[in-house]
């Protein structure tokens, strides 16, 4: 009974909070608290999901399905399987930590902020459990919006031109996914998810129009991601946006996306863009590494971090063996903790000395103890130490995709390697050596309870991801199955034969 | 006959509206196109439309180019002068036109044959009385709305044509002032 | 109908008439200055022949001799042009007035220059395109009074204009006809009781006709494009000699024009005032009696300017805009009003 | 007797000059003048195609189109006059060139 | 003919003449000095009159009144309800921003009132008569209150060149007319069709329509007639933009629609590409003609013209989801910009203190409502979903798709992603802080009138974006009206469920 509305309790709880919201009186941190308490009974709310997801049963899960606009046939169709579970659940946790983070760092206009706020997670969530394409659309589209506002407005001195370059490079491809979604409708005549799969899989669309639909999906996704050549706004975005919209400005959205749509109804097309794709991916790993490293800011040497990390989801993702999926989805959980952590200790830093030159700092650790260890767990964590949650991503990832592609995955391996320096040279020189003359002007207080709530909460992820990923991985095993080769070497020449539709797809159309 | 007078006037018109293009001074060009439209009104005579040749006349020349030449003196318009737009209109406006007319006349031409010759017999001719009965039975919701049309120009031209009043406000202490 | 016929009566009624209202003009002339001098107690022009009766034609041959004056700043076609077009008009739109009752010879209408359906609107028409005489001669004259007049009287015209033509649907309305000959029809059967003034209950239409008529004769009490007082000549300031008076006769052209078209409007034409009551006196009288009738209510209308302008003072230019718009205006919609309904309603006599 | 196609083609002519006479002119009376002398050409097809049709079929609708152009043209003329007028008196001129506060 | 269904077939019209006579009869009995709001909402009360009288047309069975002359269909129903309701909307605005002392106010409204008595019959008339003598009406209005700011040196250009290029329109529109007259013998749009099949003079027909075709492109400012678009929009007082880019334009849409789709069906093989053409122009030119410009009312400007050229998109798709597609987007982007203009003019004022993108600077600071308005409408003109703006799209953009234009799809689509940049501009400017000499600081509270507007206009974006089904019912009624494209192919969505083989077959 529940299990039927959860998913639209979930995606419209944010929403409905910001409209109450829009209401309440600007006085005091009311709002604050207003916000904190939606997100955190939002996440509450996703945590139904795994408490109830019947594992060992493929398909979606809590399904609504009814009809929204009769003409064209649009529905409301939600529902959750594997793949998207833990990214729901992900969003809804790091809602609360979004609105404890903002809690100092922004000031003025608390109100539009959080109402902008709430919207975002709305859209967010409905990205990830819309099974209408359509529907999913218009989330997807929706997410933009809130997004380039709040950077336009909270960002850093040059936020409205980042907004500009984000909303830009993310809305035109999307104008290209709007159209190929309306000739797959216009052929097909539905736009459900299921429906559609089964229709492709059957064949009767040419394939010489397939790819370029194709293509126009992953483009929309791949600039979202971002992938290597496609990352131009990742930088200027990333470093301007307030921390909590940083924390979920890339990744999770696009590689979902990739993953659901692209990966689930066009296999046959996927297959052909892999090769493409693993390139674009090993190159994106190491350009992100080895520009992170010259970076003199501490938000585009994250940015770039990203890059690198993303175009690793990437690689997994492409190689198409449950292996490598499931680091790759894992990999995508990973990025969203520990990645969202560091941006928050960044934006903690940023409060004490309003700076993010690496060079303005040094020697922090003997000030700040507690900041620097929560620094180094996070920074671990993000290159893949055993015991903690990167490192299964990123074992699953190499392992998974090592088999087809070795060249590829030893290139990728050096990625890895790269990470791992310019992390820990960032935290040298911001945390060790001799302090700074900033540092020693500006005594820093070391991190506060309010930090520490939403830090601790992440720090504790990382580790019981680390150790118990079985839990997770059983779940995004069921998710990722349909998408991946099913014997786990299928030579790429056979899935050219595009009349014939993959088994995957044929399992699938037959539910 | 009719032929003669139809060039005769004909030529008039297209004289008449020549000469508007090339007169320099505005009231030139507006007596010109009085000089057009009552040729046209002798034309209508010749299509056997008689009472639009009165009212042809009453309208256009006596009233709407009244209006015209009345502005002209108003504003004392002067000659126009030449002008680096104008240049431009020149090698815009020429062959924009021509091409026009070549279009136009190339379908007339085409299409004179099916269209047949004037006929002036007494049973096509279109008298008063037919014209009213079109026009106040099956036309007479056309005909009252343009009562609507020529309120709104009344209401239009007067609002737009009407000197400044000073604004009310700033007038009233001027007026305690006189008392 | 032979064509040649046609065209010898036609041309023939042309040069007669022409003769006629030429004539006519020249002694309108003398019969206001007469009439004016009387009413202003002093004998007006008496010298020249008996009674004065051959001042006209001494003025004419005066002002014929007299050097044509052109100004060095005027516009000089359109200087030439203006007269000609007031005159022109003028003298035009006699053609369509029918003065005598319905007699062809050879099949072409003599009492006649042309009998066409639409003949109210002919005059009409070419009474609006008269205005431009006076326009062009004010502005292309380059001088102020000049063209404060011809922009008063274009004005004025216009503005007239319509008060004028609404006054007339009445006519229209009762007679079903744009056809002065079946106008004049209409009222002919009961004689003076028929007419429209009274029979057709359009006395209020003809005193708006009336007062429009002057207005836009530029008549007192409505001679503002003229204005000696402030305008010294008005348009006509510049012109001399023929040119002015072909300002002149137009004039009193127009005047003549005005006062046919009442008669036949107003007071039914050629028709006599006695309707049956007088016997027919054989086809020669009977053609012969029309015309006179005709004449004498002309005459009575122009002796009714001349008595106006002796007895009226000038308006003032916002009086007279005003009284056009709001005054005249209105009456003259109600009056269609009226006469629609009227028509529709109550048998008409 | 004059083939109908004759007075079509003075009516392009008119109509032709009259698009030529509304892009050359820089006058605006003059171009307002023009547009006038295209309606005027239209008037004419019009009346040429009403007794086309009269004579097949008694059908004289362009007439009456005619003569609510007329009114239209009238109303217009009031309306743009006034238009010029208060122009004028913005800007004491008449000249299309020198109207370019707003550049396209 | 039953006399008062006679009547109640142009209520709506009546209503608004009567409402535009009373004011002007209220006018000058009201003492000099007297406030004239009152006019003002006597104008509002009998828009909203008109617009439950275009609602209660829905209830009267289709036909015609006045021999044939006009008719009320679900088409012109439907546009009529539309057009009452800008108008409704517009004259709100127009309370609050037009100054009670300075101007005719009483002469603005009962111009407005009047204006929209030609709007509506231009979409109810199938008489061309008819529909030119609304043209003529709806034109004439809106070229006096485009110059009604008599003040500034800008409003009487506006006025004139909005004047003159419309009158040279009308000409050719008239032209096309008569072209169609001579060669069908018929000006009734019903039966030209029939006109149509049996005349000898096609090519003149041919030239008549496309004649036709370019006035009404002028009057809804399709590029290459847009010319005049940027101009009048700068110098027209703001809240009658609002209504001048909006009703009217609707109504011209609405006469192109029963023009091209009733009167010329035979022909489509030659207006379709031609409309193509302009529609691709239009979107291009006017989105790149926006990108650099500086003043928020031209770029709305070249915004219009660019939105234009989407509608047209949906014509050229010859099926009742074309049509449907175009009035929905009609509708979308009416209320959308009458929403965007109500935000600018009380912003801007009568006198336009704001006229440059960055006067907007700092609009959400000062007025966070103003701002949010602003912001939301923008979303909506850029498409972003769960507003009307998307939905107008999507459903232009799925009809082309469907009917195999992919190009003009990907045409638009392409534009609209330019389209975003220009929009972002002013939306960021809005959010972006103010200094402390920004005139926006100026910008007065929101006035009650001015709420309701936007509380209207807001409300019906966000029906139209998440709730678009009865108004595109609406759309859709009124497209199959249209003879040819009543038993047309079967609607997108045979199925909720997997599609047939034969289905998938027919390929582009």
């Amino acid at each position: 009974m529940l299990n039927g509305s959860i998913l639209s309790l979930i995606t419209f709880l944010p929403l409905a909070g910001a409209v109450i919201l829009a209401l309440l009186p600007r006085r005091g941190r009311i709002i604050q608290w207003w916000a904190l308490l939606v997100s955190l009974a939002t996440f509450v709310a996703t945590l139904h999901l795994p408490a109830h997801f019947v594992y060992g049963q493929s398909g979606f899960q809590f399904v609504i399905n009814a009809p929204w606009i009769t003409h064209p046939a649009i529905r409301y169709h939600l529902g959750v399987d594997g793949l998207s579970m833990w990214l729901v659940v992900l969003t809804g946790f790091l809602a609360p930590i979004g609105v404890l983070v903002s809690w100092k760092a922004i000031e003025n206009r608390t109100k539009e902020f959080y109402f902008l706020f709430l919207i975002q997670q709305t859209a967010m969530l409905g990205v990830f459990v819309s099974l209408d394409l359509f529907l999913y659309y218009a989330f997807w589209e929706l997410t933009l919006v809130p997004m380039a506002i709040l950077i336009a407005m909270y960002g850093r001195n040059k936020g409205p031109q980042a907004a500009i370059k984000f909303f830009l490079y993310a809305f035109i491809p999307s104008a290209l996914l709007l159209v190929a979604i309306l000739w797959l409708y216009a052929k097909t005549g539905t736009f459900e998810f299921t429906h559609l799969q089964t229709a492709i899989a059957a064949g009767g669309l040419g394939p010489q129009a397939l790819f370029w639909v194709a293509l126009a999906f992953l483009v929309a996704f791949a600039v979202k991601v971002p992938v290597f050549p496609l990352h131009g706004w990742l930088a200027d975005g990333l470093t301007q946006a307030p921390t909590a919209m940083s924390m979920v400005i890339a990744g999770k959205l696009g590689l979902y996306s990739l993953l659901r749509f692209n990966l689930g109804i066009f296999p046959v097309q996927s297959r052909e863009f892999a090769p493409w794709m693993i390139a674009l991916a090993v190159i994106g790993i190491i350009y992100g590494a080895l520009v992170a490293l010259v970076q003199r800011d501490m938000k585009r040497l994250v940015a770039y971090a990203i890059l690198s990390q993303v175009s690793f989801v990437l690689l997994g993702i492409f190689c198409f063996s449950i292996t490598g999926l499931d680091g790759a989805v894992y990999q995508i959980i990973n990025e969203g903790v520990s990645g969202g952590a560091l941006l928050v200790l960044l934006g903690i830093l940023y409060e004490r000395y309003g700076t993010f030159e690496i060079s303005e700092y040094g020697g922090l650790s003997k000030r700040l103890p507690h900041m620097a260890t929560l620094y180094i767990i996070t920074t671990l964590s993000l290159i893949g130490l055993p015991i903690l949650n990167g490192f299964v991503g990123e074992f699953l990832v190499l392992s998974g995709s090592f088999v087809g592609h070795h060249g590829w995955v030893v290139a990728a391996t050096t990625g890895v390697i790269l990470s791992a320096s310019y992390m820990l040279w960032f935290i040298q020189r911001v945390f060790f050596g001799p302090p700074s003359t900033m540092v020693e002007e500006k005594p820093g207080i070391d991190v506060n309870f309010r930090e520490l709530a939403t830090l601790w909460p992440m720090i504790l992820l990382m580790v019981v991801m680390g150790v118990a990923s079985s839990y997770w991985i059983r779940g995004i095993e069921e998710g990722i199955r349909p998408l991946a080769n099913a014997p786990v070497t299928q030579p790429m020449a056979q899935s050219h034969a595009t009349s014939l539709p993959t088994q995957a797809t044929l399992r699938k159309g037959r539910q | 006959m009719h032929l003669v007078l139809f060039f005769i006037f004909g030529g008039f018109c297209v004289a008449g509206a020549l000469n508007l293009l090339l007169q320099r001074h505005p009231i030139n060009s507006a007596l010109s196109l009085i000089v057009v439209m009552t040729s046209l009104a002798v034309l209508y005579l010749l299509l056997g439309a008689e009472f639009l040749a009165a009212v042809q006349v009453i309208v256009y020349s006596g009233a709407i180019m009244v209006l015209f030449t009345f502005v002209i003196m108003l504003l004392n318009a002067q000659r126009e002068e030449r002008t680096h737009g104008s240049r431009a209109a020149y090698i815009l406006g020429f062959p924009g036109a021509a091409a026009l007319f070549a279009i136009l006349a190339f379908i007339f031409v085409q299409n004179g044959k099916s269209l047949g010759f004037v006929d002036l017999s007494p049973s096509t001719m279109v008298g008063t009385h037919q014209l009213s009965e079109v026009l106040f039975r099956n036309l007479l919701l056309p005909f009252e709305v343009t009562s609507v049309l020529i309120l709104i120009a009344i209401l239009g031209a007067v609002a737009l044509a009407r000197h400044h009043e000073p604004p009310r406000n700033q007038s009233r202490p001027a007026g305690k002032e006189q008392r | 109908m032979n064509f040649w016929w046609f065209l010898l009566i036609s041309v023939l009624k042309i040069a007669v008439v022409l003769f006629i209202l030429l004539t006519a003009v020249a002694y309108t002339v003398l019969l206001e200055r007469k009439v004016v001098g009387r009413i202003q107690n002093r004998w007006g022009p008496s010298r020249v022949g008996p009674f004065g009766l051959l001042q006209p034609l001494a003025d004419g041959i005066k002002l014929f001799l007299k050097e044509d004056l052109l100004p060095t700043a005027v516009y000089k076609p359109l200087y030439i042009l203006a007269p000609c077009i007031a005159l022109a008009c003028a003298l035009t739109s006699i053609a369509v007035v029918p003065f005598g009752a319905d007699i062809k010879f050879k099949g072409v209408d003599l009492f006649d220059i042309a009998n066409i359906n639409i003949g109210l609107l002919v005059i009409l028409a070419v009474t609006s395109v008269g205005v431009y005489g006076i326009a062009l001669s004010g502005w292309s004259s380059n001088n102020k009074y000049s063209l404060l007049g011809a922009l008063r009287s274009s004005a004025q015209l216009v503005s007239y204009e319509l008060a004028l033509g609404l006054s007339l649907v009445g006519v229209v309305l009762r007679a079903g006809s744009l056809n002065l000959r079946t106008i004049v029809d209409v009222q002919a059967t009961h004689g003076a009781l028929s007419w429209n003034i009274f029979g057709g209950f359009q006395i209020v239409a003809f005193f708006i006709y009336l007062t429009a008529a002057y207005a836009e004769t530029n008549r007192t009490p409505f001679d503002l494009p003229e204005a000696e007082s402030e305008l010294t000549a008005g348009y006509h300031t510049e012109y001399s000699s023929m040119k002015f008076a072909m300002f002149f006769m137009s004039e009193y052209a127009n005047m003549i024009t005005v006062s046919c078209v009442a008669t036949l409007l107003f007071l039914g034409g050629w028709s006599s005032p006695l309707g049956h009551l007088l016997p027919s006196f054989g086809p020669i009288l009977d053609a012969i009696f029309p015309v006179l009738w005709f004449v004498a209510k002309v005459f009575f209308f122009l002796f009714v300017y001349i008595w106006v302008r002796g007895t009226l003072p000038r308006f003032r230019y916002d009086q007279l805009m005003g009284f056009g718009w709001k005054v005249l205006l209105p009456i003259a919609i109600a009056n269609i009003v009226v006469t629609s309904l009227w028509l529709g309603f109550v048998k008409p006599l | 007797m004059v083939p109908i196609a004759y007075y079509l083609i003075l009516s392009a002519i008119l109509f032709s000059i009259g698009v030529g006479a509304f892009l050359i002119k820089r006058n605006i009376i003059t171009i307002f003048m023009s547009i006038e002398l295209m309606l005027n050409a239209v008037n004419l097809s019009f009346v040429a195609f009403a007794n086309y049709w009269n004579q097949i079929n008694h059908q004289f609708s362009g007439q009456i189109f005619v003569f609510f152009v007329m009114v239209v043209a009238a109303a217009e003329a009031a309306v743009g006059l006034a238009i010029i007028i208060a122009l004028f008196r913005a800007r004491k001129t008449l000249n299309v060139d020198q109207v370019d506060l707003m550049k396209l | 003919m039953n006399g008062s269904m006679t009547v109640l077939r142009i209520l709506p019209e009546i209503i608004f003449t009567i409402t535009g006579v009373l004011i002007m009869l209220v006018d000058p009995v009201m003492p000099r000095e007297a406030n004239r709001k009152p006019l003002g909402w006597l104008a509002v009360f009998g828009a909203l009159a008109a617009l439950v009288a275009s609602l209660y047309q829905y209830s009267l069975p289709d036909g015609t009144a006045y021999f044939g002359v006009v008719q009320t269909d679900a088409f012109s129903v439907f546009f009529h309800v539309l057009i009452s309701g800008i108008i409704l909307v517009s004259a709100l605005v127009a309370l609050d921003a037009v100054h009670p002392d300075t101007e005719n106010l009483g002469e603005l409204f009962a111009l407005i009132s009047f204006g929209a008595v030609g709007m509506l019959l231009m979409t109810s008339g199938v008489e061309l008569l008819l529909v030119f003598i609304g043209l003529e009406i709806s034109s004439i209005s809106t070229y006096i209150l485009a110059g009604f700011r008599r003040k500034t040196a800008k409003s009487p250009e506006s006025a004139i060149k909005y004047f003159l290029l419309g009158s040279f329109a009308t000409a050719f529109f008239l032209y096309g007319i008569a072209l169609t007259y001579g060669a069908t013998g018929t000006t009734r749009i019903t039966d030209i069709a029939t006109g149509l099949a049996t005349t000898h003079d096609l090519p003149i027909a041919v030239v008549g329509l496309a004649f036709i075709i370019i006035g009404l492109a002028f009057k809804v400012s399709a590029a290459p007639f847009h010319l005049w678009t940027p101009d009048v929009y700068e110098g027209a007082p703001s809240p009658i933009v609002g209504l001048m880019s909006t009703a009217p334009k609707a109504a011209a849409f609405a006469v192109l629609l029963r023009i091209a789709y009733e009167a010329f069906p035979q022909l489509q093989s030659h207006w379709m590409p031609l409309l193509w053409i302009i529609a691709a122009i239009s979107m291009t030119l006017g989105n790149l003609g926006a990108l650099r410009q500086k003043n928020v009312k031209r770029m709305l400007a070249y915004s219009s013209i660019a939105h234009a050229g989407y509608l047209l998109v949906a014509f050229t798709v010859l099926s009742a989801d074309g049509v449907a597609a175009a009035s929905f987007y009609a509708v979308a982007y009416a209320v959308m910009n009458v929403g965007i203009f109500a935000v600018i003019s009380h912003a801007g004022g009568y006198e336009d203190r704001l006229t440059l993108i960055e006067d907007y600077k700092g609009l959400a600071y000062r007025s966070p409502l103003l701002g949010g308005a602003m912001a939301f409408f923008l979303l909506s003109l850029i498409g972003i979903p769960f507003t009307g703006g998307f939905f107008g799209k999507f459903y232009v953009f799925a009809s082309a798709i469907h009917a195999g234009m992919i190009w003009l799809a990907i045409i638009g689509l392409i534009n609209s992603g330019i389209a975003v940049f220009y929009y972002l501009r002013v939306l960021t400017a809005a959010y972006t802080k103010p200094l402390d000499t920004s005139p926006v600081l100026n910008v007065p509270r929101a006035s009650f009138p001015l709420l309701l507007a936007l509380f209207l206009t807001v409300s019906v974006t966000l029906i139209l974006g998440i709730a678009p089904d009865r108004i595109l019912k609406g759309a859709r009624n009124a497209a199959e009206t249209f003879p040819i494209l009543s038993s047309q192919q079967p609607p997108l969505n045979a199925t909720p469920g997997a599609p047939s083989m034969a289905e998938l077959s027919h390929k582009p």
